[in-house]
């Protein structure tokens, strides 16, 4: 089980290494980055078997917790470390100028998401929290026209006034216990945490990690960077890295701050990001905003569902975050050509039919027509809602119908625009092959989840009921009883 | 009585306190960044006190002596850490925000959202409407320092 | 309206820290990680400085990831910056006197470095604080004569080997059949220099990824055009 | 001891709020390095010498440095007025 090391350890001697690489083989340089992350890609599927119904933990240089940093493996762990690599190879960075600075950003990327997803120390998820944060900055940036840069430093800014609350929040969790090891925190947490200091330290360390997820009042920078990065890096973003800000944030909720009031206010914060991010989606009026304000609203919809207690929340939560896994990045390659005004894209289903026919079937399951599986999804999040019996709730159950009925009315004037013969105005250009081939690939991934839901479901429910379970995680990780 | 530790608090949290006050209210990015600077500041001490005792001597064995009682090594190594951190952010920041005024001439937060806001419409085809903004030559008449 | 929501942000977030610090309990909290380390580090891991064992062996890994926040900021500014422009305008260059400060500084700074550097499992002071001074050494002729130009391929080399040394000590362990980043070699006797297994080869790594990365982050800044 | 403590605080918090208020940025860099000196003069009473060392190197040696090659290039770098 030592492997669960190199997931971050093999791209990230690449990446020190690939300048070095270029000097010595330019072909070498190409090849190694891509074939190092199928590499690792196998090593996680490798040990997806092994782990069945058990998780796993290291010991990171050989100190028994919690003197030590602990990386902690359980499915739902390694899936979101798997979605990271195999993500990053396929949205791997086209060649352009500055192709050597971007791989080698790819493949840090790769290996702190993983990292990000295995971590079991607080103050270990901050500093891989850090590493994300200074990696998509410079993928952003790395379009270099002036309005990257202005959008990248508004968001540098963003970025690290959370990251610095989440340190404060570090810091009173500290204070309190003693500890930064998540599974001796569990244990510490009902007699130490359950207060009001603990609360505030949530709420700072929610704050903080909830800037890369899309929360509420730190979402600022989502529609000026999606708007102006490479679209495969808003894809990265808006599909992998969100949701693994997201993970750290149900670990910290399910092992740590496990309160009444912490839930609360997740669910109110979750439901002011659909209401605003689906309102401005509605309003929005070229391409790339469109579908980076619709995923304000769909992470505003996951925190409402990982704000459900128990179980049923992360199961909720999960299915809908592994739904968005998959349908936000094909969204964003095909936005490679569609960028721009809405108008602009009157009659593209002749130009690109493949494209569009893929954006009517992903705009479906978004909204939440069955049978696909943004369907069953937002079912279970609804189930789960009206069964808590609680007004917050239920009024949180309305605003994703709400939400719903929003999303259905601007993505149809889309979709149907593109289907809308006009012959005086000149079509957007096809897509190119590879985006095109990576964002079918997807596709095909949501049919064969349409198909073999049952399957999937019963999947997802045991990730989910591994994930929940606090116990198995203390009991995993087993760190040493101290004085 | 002077109560040392609540001394050492009030610094932490007021350096917190003016770092956040620095983000919110300025509108000259440099400020700004002179903000976070502020903010990291103030996190990284109140983690260092964490778990301070007066009286425990530094947790080093100087001449193989050991200390009855030795500070806690965990969060100096913490912030050890952060300050690293905090300098290559504060790195890129800085060459952000020169490529920013290179492209724009303005270092302004209102000024470059308005003018980025104008990039991105401009590139979508779309038209602003500039009602919803103030003139520009308002908002540069704001800026401190010049370029 | 936008000063009107930040100021209303501010006031709500004021509350909440001034909530936290009138029900904090200050001093009371027992270092029950901290106690442990203290107590076990002169034999597990044989340094004499604990911070220093926190750094390289407790929290190894941090390390490792710190080193990389480095490495992908100076990447990212470097593409951020981009190239200069053959026809920008140099500064002028400085006078006499530093000039030849310059030439005397850098031997004692390199020196001084290396000292602070390899004397980091004994003393105050280590890989970050050494690379720090060896920065500042190869950026102060740079100040001093603002036509000369560091070699970049120089640079992003040792920054290379040095991060990837780091990472490969680690892997040698891996090999052995323990857990990734786990301290190699002997012990050796609490306050020699040559003690503490591994320690000071990881700080050395440390110190010239870290003085490498500053010397780059700062000749990229100060070599992007003077405005006048 | 507790009354040093309480000047390096109280000059740290001023500066802090100079920072801000400073019109000229080379004054408030000046003062933020006087933040990054206090908090390293304090780390050293917190008996946390290898921080104190890395404050006053990277907090008010290299931030400071950078700040300044930054000011320079931005433009910022004259007094008001001149």
């Amino acid at each position: 089980m030592n492997q669960l090391a190199l997931l971050v350890a093999l791209p990230l001697i690449t990446a020190f290494l690939l300048p070095v690489v270029n000097r010595v083989s330019t072909l070498a340089a190409r090849w190694v980055g891509p074939l190092v992350l199928l590499l690792t890609s196998a090593i996680g599927i490798s040990l997806w078997p092994q782990l069945g119904d058990s998780a796993v933990a290291v010991e990171l240089g050989g100190f028994r917790p919690p003197l030590g940093i602990s990386l902690y493996a359980d499915r739902m762990a390694l899936l979101f470390a798997l979605a990271t690599s195999i993500g990053t190879l396929l949205l791997w960075p086209s060649r352009g100028e500055e192709w050597l600075r971007q791989s080698t950003l790819a493949l840090i990327l790769a290996a702190s998401g993983s990292g990000l997803a295995l971590s079991g120390d607080l103050f270990n998820i901050y500093v891989f929290y850090e590493l994300v944060a200074v990696v998509s900055y410079g993928l952003i940036a790395a379009r270099s026209s002036a309005g990257s840069f202005a959008a990248t430093l508004r968001y540098l800014i963003v970025s690290s006034f959370g990251a610095a609350l989440a340190l404060t929040g570090i810091a009173l969790v500290y204070q309190a216990t003693g500890t930064l090891n998540l599974a001796q925190l569990s244990r510490l947490a009902p007699t130490h945490l359950n207060n009001l200091q603990g609360l505030s330290a949530f709420v700072l360390m929610l704050i903080g990690f909830g800037v890369k997820a899309e929360l509420f009042p730190v979402n600022t920078w989502v529609p000026e960077v999606y708007a102006t990065a490479p679209t495969r890096v808003s894809g990265l973003l808006a599909g992998v890295v969100s949701k693994l800000a997201l993970l750290i944030i149900v670990r910290l909720l399910v092992l740590v701050f496990n309160q009444p009031e912490a839930l609360t206010v997740m669910l109110v914060l979750g439901m002011l990001g659909v209401v605003t991010g689906e309102l401005a989606a509605w309003r929005a009026r070229d391409f790339n905003r469109m579908i980076a304000y619709s995923s304000i609203g769909q992470l505003g919809i996951m925190f409402i569902a990982f704000s459900i207690p128990g179980e049923a929340g992360v199961f909720a939560g999960l299915a809908v975050a592994l739904h968005h896994l998959v349908v936000k990045p094909a969204m964003f390659l095909l936005a490679e050509r569609w960028q721009g005004s809405l108008h602009r894209l009157a009659g593209a289903a002749r130009t690109s039919p493949l494209g569009a026919a893929l954006f009517v079937l992903l705009a479906l399951s978004l909204i939440g027509v069955p049978p696909l599986p943004g369907f069953w999804a937002k079912l279970l999040v609804m189930v789960n809602l009206m069964a808590q019996e609680n007004t917050l709730y239920m009024a949180g159950a309305w605003v994703i119908m709400g939400g719903a009925a929003l999303e259905a009315n601007y993505l149809f004037r889309v979709a149907s625009s593109f289907y809308h013969r006009s012959d005086e105005q000149s079509s957007p250009a096809a897509h190119r092959t590879r985006d095109l081939a990576t964002a079918s690939l997807l596709g095909a991934g949501l049919l064969a989840g349409a198909v073999l839901i049952m399957p999937l479901a019963d999947e997802i429910e045991g990730i989910a009921s591994q994930a929940a379970s606090k116990n198995r995680y203390v009991q995993t990780v087993n760190p040493e009883v101290l004085p | 009585m002077l109560d040392t530790g609540l001394v050492l608090y009030s610094g932490a949290f007021g350096l917190i306190l003016i770092g956040i006050a620095g983000i919110v209210l300025s509108s000259h990015l440099v400020r700004i960044i002179f903000g976070v600077a502020l903010l990291e500041a103030g996190a990284n001490l109140l983690l260092l006190l964490a778990t301070w005792h007066e009286g425990a001597a530094a947790p080093i064995i100087v001449a193989g002596r050991v200390p009855d009682r030795m500070a806690d090594p965990v969060p100096q190594a913490l912030v050890l850490t952060a300050i690293v951190i905090g300098v290559g952010i504060l790195a890129l920041a800085l060459s952000l925000a020169l490529r920013v005024q290179r492209a724009y001439g303005t270092l302004d937060m209102h000024e470059v959202r308005r003018r980025m806001e104008q990039d991105i419409a401009g590139e979508a085809g779309i038209d602003l409407p500039s009602s919803s903004h103030a003139p520009a030559a308002v908002q540069t008449a704001r800026q401190e320092g010049g370029a | 309206m936008q000063r009107l929501s930040s100021a209303l942000f501010l006031l709500g977030l004021g509350l909440l820290i001034a909530a936290i610090f009138r029900g904090m309990e200050f001093g009371t909290a027992a270092p029950i990680v901290g106690q442990a380390i203290n107590s076990a580090a002169a034999e597990q891991v044989g340094a004499a400085n604990f911070v220093t064992a926190v750094v390289l062996g407790y929290r190894g890994f941090d390390t490792l990831l710190e080193l990389t926040i480095l490495f992908t900021a100076a990447t990212a500014g470097g593409l951020v910056l981009g190239k200069r422009s053959p026809t920008a305008k140099r500064d002028p260059d400085a006078g006499f006197i530093l000039q030849a400060g310059a030439d005397l500084l850098f031997p004692l700074l390199v020196i001084v470095g290396l000292y602070i550097i390899l004397h980091g499992h004994l003393t105050p002071g280590g890989g970050f604080q050494g690379g720090v001074i060896l920065a500042s050494a190869f950026f102060i002729p740079i100040l001093a004569r603002p036509g000369t130009r560091m070699s970049h391929a120089a640079v992003s080399t040792i920054e290379g080997l040095a991060g990837a040394s780091f990472i490969f000590i680690g892997l040698l362990a891996m090999f052995g059949g323990e857990a990734f980043l786990t301290p190699l070699m002997d012990r050796g006797e609490l306050g020699a220099l040559l003690s503490a297994g591994s320690l000071p080869l990881l700080y050395l790594a440390v110190g010239l990824k870290v003085g490498s990365e500053l010397a780059g982050l700062l000749t990229h800044l100060s070599e992007s055009e003077a405005v006048d | 001891m507790q009354w040093l403590v309480l000047v390096i605080v109280v000059v740290m918090l001023t500066s802090a709020v100079a920072v801000l208020l400073l019109n000229d940025f080379l004054a408030a860099l000046a003062a933020l390095s006087v933040v990054s000196l206090g908090l390293s003069v304090l780390f050293v009473i917190l008996r946390a010498p290898d921080v104190a060392m890395t404050e006053a190197a990277i907090g008010a040696g290299l931030s400071s440095l950078l700040f300044a090659l930054a000011l320079r290039r931005l433009g910022l770098w004259r007094r008001r007025g001149q």
